[in-house]
């Protein structure tokens, strides 16, 4: 139960969300956590750039009509350093109920720590893995790709099993071996980016170990191959894919005509349905399964991790009560009843608390956890997308290039040394090379430390 | 214009005693321009400071340096500078110089007294009744390549349709914001010049007809002439609201494929709304506006050289 | 250049205000018609009628026999000026008037030639740049003139064309006009108030009334202007061609041997008049005499019919008009539901026209004879003329 | 008629489209051949409007920040157009220009330092708030717009109102602006279009309670996914009052405003 | 109610054209005073001015003595009727009526009672709902008047009022303006082309004539009717008073013993006239003559000072015009140019009037004399009038 204390200077908390799939669940357990508090949640929804709009400008006149907000993994570094948002680490540190430890450490330090501080619970993490048809692959004869990493399981194994697939029909309809994402500036490079860490890819000399140095890092053979592989990738894709946002790539895949492709893991539960949170099932409901995602020879494996979490601004005058919402709403009972919540044929599994995947009740309702799970671990979003201050004007000048790369012809390398260029005027306008402000040395170490240090009671 | 023949409208008499008499046209503009002031003034100075400082608030909440023109240089230098301001240039001359082709049609059809009209004309307002990003939903729906109308009505009329959709190739992605653009506001002209060929006396139609005027010649030398003053306006109006459009190609193409469809307004938003390069955006806007004061200046004074005020 | 046949035509607007009934008359080719009649008895309707712009409710227009009912204004081929002038606004003087022409395809210069020629005859040479805003009234008239006198249409049509122009300019644009008309040959239907105009510019004029229901008939009476003059169909003719108007007087008729004799009511004053066979007819009856102004002679007190004190006199220059009253009730001729009896008001103002030199004093009495074998004779219930 | 019904089926087969999205069952929006039947069903606008009807309160909010737009601009707008048409001054392009020059800021690049000035005020998530700042669209195309509509009215008119000893107020109110009603309509329903389909400034200065539709409608856009027949739905929800309006004021706009005041 | 006074005002339109310049004069309180003058001439001009809808550019305009040029229009009491009605399109007939009343804070009735009167005396009862726009053209017009009467101001100013309405009802409205004139005392300025009006209308007529630029004067005359149709003070008042207009006839003056003699030039004919002093002045030079139409008289071939052929006659009912031409150069009195010679153009073309029984078969000659004393003479220089 949520601790009532610090609650009851308020009688009601109000909370900004993106309409991602873990706010319908949440707003359906809503009802249950204000009779049990008496509080009032205020639940606003917002499309992802109207809440940053809000936000950023209710931050800079130092008003806030929230009290919880949604932020972005990417956000959290900039809110914090602006002092937008408060450091829960008192907070943590005073309760004794929160269970931190439960939490899997790669998660949070990819998306809730910055410079020593925990800004943000999270409420929905994800990690990315495959997904593909499991009657289509019976169909050609195809080897089920793994549930386990495995050094045989790489980005060449993937591709040649794509490739398997290519220019074939399946029920009477022509088939594409994958499908990705190929829209700028986000889409795009938060697929790509998951190819490229796999290959051990880089953005900067030095991030997110000290001393830090953004001078970027794109030509390195990592990014060329990765550029290949993507391209290639492209090339088993339906053409339109060029111009797909995220969700149109799981859409696509629900639609049937799609081999096997890899993207986040919500899309485990997504395709399930036809259409987004409409509770209808979808043609490969029963026919698709996941596995892990492929890596690259001789390169230990690195998945990229994103999601939402639970902040709040430091100009809200409920931080107590905001607190013990985002403690609820993060908490294995509510997150929990959240994946429970049959409405909309089930759809959330974005646990980011390590027992939840141990879970039966849950592994019955959605089979991949172990897959889920195994992603997570590997996980480390502070390499795959750098959450650092001006993250997306390279970000938008990344995707771009990565855009033009799928339709045009020239050369990976050109491009990507152009791209390069572009980067470090960029991070130089913003003033990011040479770095002025102190370095931190933000390691998965030293994260599980001070896991350790604020969840000892 | 005068369509009744009139003397030009003059001031309305001599200057009075008192001192709202005299004054009486600059007091009945002083609100209007008090309030704009009130509202615009803030933002423009902000905009004007902000532009001459280092202020990034994904790097810190105040602006850390002033750094002169830098941020000048830096929006004339970006990488898709030049195919911003071209997209742009294209979409908002070709887009109102097809609109205006098309509402002014559109307006002489509905101006036939013809049963149901009015319906019509309250169904023909609808395009401009939903927000532009809504409208940038429905035509990324109505453009999807696996179960768009559009693009099912193009493979029906045998017509190319790019293998990457329309939205995705460079070569129809421009011209398929420009039709959403087209879809959208032809019916504001449409209706606004209907309105304006109203006010045409018939008389002078009928004189024209008399004097054995074909229709396209009472529409070229005496409806639009007629009606030249509001047909200058909105075009100079629509003109400044395609130049600063970006939610349609935020939903339809984010500026891609490549840099086919970036428009300046879209590179302003990306900067303002998503970098939050405050410094950089502001001189951005201060050059957008340069660059379309300097259009509309230059198309005020050629559209009403001949023309009293 | 063409000949145009009004066949029983009418015209009601949406309101409901009945404006042409069954209107039917005939224009050879190449006449000039003008058409009278009070304000708002139906002359603008009837030539926007002809010239297409007006649907007919009823009837049919011929031209040159073929039934042109239903064609478009601008396959008539017509050529009007429009009572309110209707000018492009827009456009020079210059450009005005060549806009009709230009629509032929006709060579620049000999537009050119034909719009300054117009130009000339209307006086505008100086104003051929400016736009009509910044003409005088009389100046755009002429404008409007000028935009169908340019053309060579089939028919004229025009309403009105000189009512703000100067006596001067009016008489002389009168000769041009008909000069035109003579030397063109072109159909002309003129509508005008001017009683000068009307009678010495149309061959034949067509007098017209309003109507209040679509079983009257505007039209009274089409006829050469002499005629009119002379021998008027009806009450209403013969009290609206002329000016001043026809005086009229209610009549008791006597039959006297030999001869009627009339006693004007209300009065002592009786005459005997020469017994015609018609008006024989209505010997013990009451009949309407007219008189028109110009019938009145200044005579000696002994021959006098009327002597009496003269309370207004108009002086006009060339003439002078009397006034006097006579005890006898007035005849009113012009609303339709007076046609059939007299609405007494006391006294009978009547207006003779005399030489300025005769000009009593004041309230002096004059005395005034008439030749009695010009009187007009109308029936009081029908108000037709009683002609033999 | 033709070409008429060929304009209407562009103009409006979207929106048909569009509406049967809205009522159609999910997995059959997304197919080729385009599935022209299908099952209605309302869910979607009873998503929007009852349960749970977020959008409903937003249309409300939709109507007064439009509503409210229009009404605060005609005060602001009709005397600057009136005057700029009606009186010789100096330095009348420049003004004429200036008003322009505020159309031609694009928003985006200002939607924090509205923020920030009308916080500063305390209007913070007020309705006033929206409709202040959108005066900024509305104002100087309404005066624009309306000045050449009361060029149209012959001058004369207000003379004989003056030689009737009208005074200008009157003469504006009782002889000009009727006349010229059609053209102030019509001005007026685009400002209102303009202010109902604004989504900038909503974005940043509406709250929770005074969200406007489309802020409601761009809800439906998540990075997940899109849930097509609620937006859809909402959009066509957003059609409806701006198409009351159009039909409640055509009647209006009328034809010869100033037929048989004028001879010439 | 009022007296005003025009002194030395002027006005040129913003592109250079001068309208009016130097024109003076002063009209007391109460009474009618009526310009003419041609087509733009600057009638409705001045009308504005004293209106105070048009700036002067030069001279002051008095009202009872006190400066008000610059008084705005609505500060002034007038009524005013516009050239071009100037009607209020979105307002009945009523409405137009009453607005000028309700401005007046006028209570309701008093207000509907005064309408309705003006409407009785216009015949516009009937149309009192309408919009104009639904109006024929001389309904138009009497709206407009309609708008002026029903109003109680200390001026009137009247722009060819009746222009559009017919015979009939000119006469009739003429009569009740007269009266209204006399009734209330208003001061009134009324423009008209209708030489009946302006001879009968007004307590003096001011003669104006355009002007090319602003040294010269637009006033020509301004005197009682009878006084500028007797005694005009110049060529251009004489020909422009009187229509048809006087006949000019450029003559040889020679002296003879006790009298003068007068040769037509280019031609025969010569007559002896009385030798007043001032013509006496001009023995052995070139003068104009000017007859008037009506001053010809049909006589015996032998006396006949004119015996031509008649090419053209207008038959007008009452009377009949008869044109002729002598071999005389003709003289222009009109364009300003020509004020100081002649325009020779072969022939002049004279016209007099006749009683219509005289009217001879065309082209048959008719014997013509004229009452030589009272024939106009005038400088053939200056224009001005010869006279003792
Ligand atoms: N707005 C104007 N700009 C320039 N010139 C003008 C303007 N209005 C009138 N004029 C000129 O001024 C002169 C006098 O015009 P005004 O209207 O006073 O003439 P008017 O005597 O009333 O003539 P009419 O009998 O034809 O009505 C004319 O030559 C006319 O062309
Ligand atoms: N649009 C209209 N709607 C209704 N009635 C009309 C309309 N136009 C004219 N009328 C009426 O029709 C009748 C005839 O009008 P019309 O204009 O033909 O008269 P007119 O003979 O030209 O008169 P005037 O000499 O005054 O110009 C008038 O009584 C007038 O009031
Ligand atoms: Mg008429
Ligand atoms: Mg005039």
């Amino acid at each position: 139960a949520p601790r009532r204390a610090g609650a009851q200077d308020a009688k009601s908390v109000r909370v900004l969300s993106v309409e991602d799939p873990f706010f319908f669940s949440l707003k359906a357990m809503v009802p249950e956590y204000e009779k049990e508090t008496g509080i009032k949640i205020e639940l606003e929804s917002l499309s992802y750039d109207a809440l940053q709009s809000r936000l950023v400008s209710a931050f800079v006149a130092k008003t806030s009509d929230a009290d919880v907000i949604v932020v972005d993994q990417m956000w959290l570094g900039q809110y914090l350093d602006n002092g937008w948002i408060i450091s829960l680490n008192d907070f943590i540190a005073r309760d004794s109920e929160l269970d931190l430890s439960d939490f899997i450490p790669e998660v949070l330090y990819s998306s809730n720590m910055w410079r020593g501080q925990i800004g943000t619970l999270p409420v929905a993490a994800y990690a990315q893995g495959v997904m593909y048809r499991k009657d289509i692959f019976d169909e050609f004869g195809i080897a089920a790709p793994p549930s386990k990493t495995s050094e045989e399981w790489t980005w060449t194994k993937y591709v040649d099993t794509l490739k398997k697939l290519e220019g074939k029909s399946f029920g009477g309809q022509p088939l594409f071996p994958t499908v990705i994402c190929g829209s700028q500036p986000s889409p795009i490079t938060h697929m790509f980016t998951q190819l490229s860490v796999s290959h051990g890819a880089n953005w900067f000399k030095s991030f997110p170990t000290a001393p830090w140095d953004f001078s970027p890092q794109l030509t390195g053979p990592a990014w060329v191959k990765s550029v290949e592989v993507y391209r290639q990738l492209y090339k088993l894709s339906p053409p339109e894919a060029i111009n797909y946002v995220w969700f149109d790539a799981g859409t696509r895949f629900a639609k049937g005509d799609i081999g096997m492709f890899y993207w986040w893991t919500p899309y485990f539960y997504l395709i399930k349905n036809s259409g987004y949170m409409t509770g209808k099932k979808s043609d490969v409901m029963e026919k698709y399964a996941t596995a892990v995602l492929p890596k690259a020879e001789g390169v230990p494996q690195t998945v990229s991790i994103g999601g939402w979490s639970l902040g709040i601004p430091s100009s809200s005058e409920r931080q107590e009560a905001g607190y013990a919402f985002i403690k609820w709403a993060t908490s294995k009972a509510t997150q929990k009843k959240m994946a429970l919540w049959p409405d909309l044929n089930y759809q959330f599994s974005d646990f980011a608390r390590a027992s939840l995947y141990e879970d039966q009740d849950l592994r019955v309702i959605y089979p991949y956890l172990d897959v889920q799970y195994s992603m997570m671990k590997q996980g480390n979003g502070k390499i795959t997308r750098p959450p650092v201050p001006g993250y997306t004007a390279v970000e938008s000048v990344l995707g771009l290039s990565l855009n033009q790369l799928l339709t045009g012809s020239e050369d990976p390398k050109t491009a990507l040394e152009r791209t390069n260029s572009l980067f470090e005027s960029i991070l130089k306008g913003n003033l990011m090379i040479p770095y002025q402000k102190e370095s931190f040395a933000d390691s998965k170490d030293e994260a599980k430390a001070l896991i350790g240090k604020l969840g000892k009671k | 214009m005068h369509t009744t023949i009139g003397r030009s409208p003059r001031a309305l008499g001599p200057a009075g005693k008192s001192f709202v008499r005299r004054n009486l046209p600059y007091l009945l503009i002083a609100p209007s321009v008090v309030m704009l002031l009130a509202l615009i003034a803030y933002p423009l100075l902000f905009a004007l400071k902000s532009s001459f400082y280092f202020w990034n608030l994904q790097i810190g909440p105040q602006p850390l340096a002033f750094v002169g023109i830098d941020n000048y240089v830096q929006a004339l230098n970006a990488f898709d500078f030049r195919a911003a301001l071209g997209n742009t240039l294209i979409l908002s001359v070709a887009g109102t110089a097809i609109e205006f082709g098309l509402g002014l049609a559109i307006a002489l059809i509905l101006l036939r007294a013809l049963p149901g009209m009015n319906i019509v004309r309250a169904l023909l307002i609808l395009p401009t009744t939903i927000a532009p990003i809504v409208v940038g939903f429905l035509f990324r729906y109505l453009y999807d390549p696996g179960g768009g109308l559009l693009t099912w009505i193009l493979h029906a009329l045998w017509l190319p349709v790019p293998a990457e959709g329309i939205l995705g190739s460079p070569s129809t992605a421009l011209a398929a914001i420009l039709f959403v653009d087209i879809w959208q506001w032809t019916p504001f002209f449409a209706i606004v010049l209907y309105a304006s060929l109203l006010a045409v006396p018939d008389e002078i139609l009928e004189a024209a007809r008399l004097d054995r005027a074909s229709p396209w010649t009472i529409l070229m030398r005496i409806k639009l002439p007629l009606i030249k003053r509001t047909a200058i306006i909105i075009i100079m109006l629509r003109f400044m609201q395609i130049f600063n459009t970006f939610d349609t190609v935020l939903v339809l193409t984010r500026g891609g494929p490549g840099t086919s469809t970036r428009t300046l307004g879209y590179s302003l938003y990306e900067q303002g709304l998503v970098n939050f390069n405050i410094g950089l955006v502001s001189a951005m806007t201060w050059i957008t506006v340069l660059i379309v004061n300097i259009i509309v200046a230059l198309y005020v004074f050629f559209a009403f050289r001949n023309e009293e005020w | 250049m063409a000949s145009m046949t009004f066949d029983g035509i009418g015209k009601t607007y949406p309101d409901g205000t009945v404006a042409v009934a069954n209107v039917s008359f005939a224009i050879s080719d190449g006449e000039f018609v003008v058409l009278v009649g009070p304000s708002g008895c139906g002359k603008s309707t009837l030539l926007r009628m002809a010239a297409g712009l007006e649907t007919l409710n009823s009837g049919r227009l011929l031209m040159d026999d073929t039934d042109e009912t239903d064609t478009e204004p601008q396959d008539r081929d017509i050529a009007m000026v429009f009572q309110n002038y209707a000018l492009y606004p827009h456009m020079s003087v210059y450009e005005n008037m060549a806009f009709g022409l230009q629509q032929r395809k006709m060579p620049k210069e000999k537009i050119d030639k034909l719009v300054r020629d117009a130009a000339e005859m209307l006086d505008l040479t100086r104003y051929l740049e400016r736009k009509p805003g910044a003409l005088s009234g009389g100046q755009r008239q002429r404008v409007a003139m000028g935009r169908a006198i340019v053309r060579h249409p089939m028919a004229f049509l025009m309403d009105e064309p000189l009512s703000n122009l100067d006596a001067k300019l009016r008489v002389q644009m009168r000769g041009e006009l008909k000069l035109l008309n003579q030397r063109l040959g072109v159909t002309t239907l003129y509508v005008t108030h001017d009683q000068v105009e009307a009678m010495t510019m149309g061959d034949r004029v067509a007098v017209l009334k309003p109507v209040s229901n679509d079983q009257e008939s505007n039209l009274q009476q089409i006829d050469t202007p002499q005629m009119l003059y002379d021998k008027p169909a009806n009450l209403f003719v013969a009290g609206f061609i002329g000016s001043p108007a026809m005086n009229f007087l209610r009549i008791e008729l006597k039959a006297e041997t030999g001869s009627l004799r009339a006693a004007i009511s209300g009065t002592e004053i009786s005459f005997p008049v020469p017994a015609g066979a018609a008006l024989s007819a209505y010997a013990g009856r009451q009949v309407i005499a007219g008189i028109r102004p110009e019938m009145f002679q200044v005579c000696p007190e002994g021959e006098a019919l009327f002597n009496e004190r003269i309370p207004v006199a108009e002086a006009l220059g060339a003439d002078t008009f009397v006034f006097f009253d006579i005890p006898s009730p007035p005849v009113n001729v012009n609303d339709a539901e007076d046609t059939e009896g007299f609405t007494y008001k006391g006294k009978n103002r009547l207006v003779a026209r005399i030489p300025p030199a005769l000009t009593p004093a004041l309230n002096q009495r004059l005395a005034l004879t008439v030749d009695l074998a010009k009187l007009h004779w109308f029936d009081p219930t029908t108000g037709v003329a009683i002609r033999d | 008629m033709l070409p008429a019904f060929f304009f209407l089926a562009i103009f409006i087969g979207p929106i048909l489209w569009f509406i049967a999205l809205a009522i159609r069952p999910a997995d059959t929006a997304f197919t080729m051949p385009p599935q022209l039947t299908f099952e209605p069903n309302l869910d979607a606008f009873r998503h929007i409007l009852v349960d749970p009807g977020t959008n409903a309160p937003q249309l409300v909010n939709s109507l007064v920040v439009a509503i409210g737009a229009v009404l605060l601009n005609l005060p602001f707008s009709v005397p600057a157009a009136y005057a700029l048409s009606r009186f010789k001054l100096r330095g009348k392009k420049n003004i004429m220009l200036w008003y322009l020059g505020l159309l031609m800021a694009p928003p985006v690049a200002f939607l924090i330092p509205y923020f920030v000035l009308i916080t500063r005020i305390g209007l913070q998530g007020s309705y006033l708030s929206m409709i202040l700042v959108l005066q900024t669209l509305t104002i100087p195309f309404s005066v624009w717009l309306m000045k050449s509509f009361i060029d149209e009215v012959p001058a004369e008119l207000e003379e004989a109102a003056r030689v009737d000893g009208a005074r200008w107020y009157t003469i504006m109110w009782r002889i000009t602006l009727p006349i010229v009603r059609p053209g102030i309509i019509v001005t007026s329903m685009f400002a209102f279009v303009f202010a109902w389909n604004n989504a900038a400034f909503p974005l940043v200065l509406s709250s929770r309670s005074t969200a406007t539709l489309p802020i409601g409608t761009l809800g439906y856009f998540a990075t997940s996914g899109v849930t097509w027949n609620y937006i859809a739905a909402a959009a066509v929800l957003a059609m409806i009052p701006p198409m009351i309006i159009f039909l409640v004021f055509d009647r209006y706009v009328v034809r010869g405003l100033t037929f048989g005041s004028v001879k010439g």
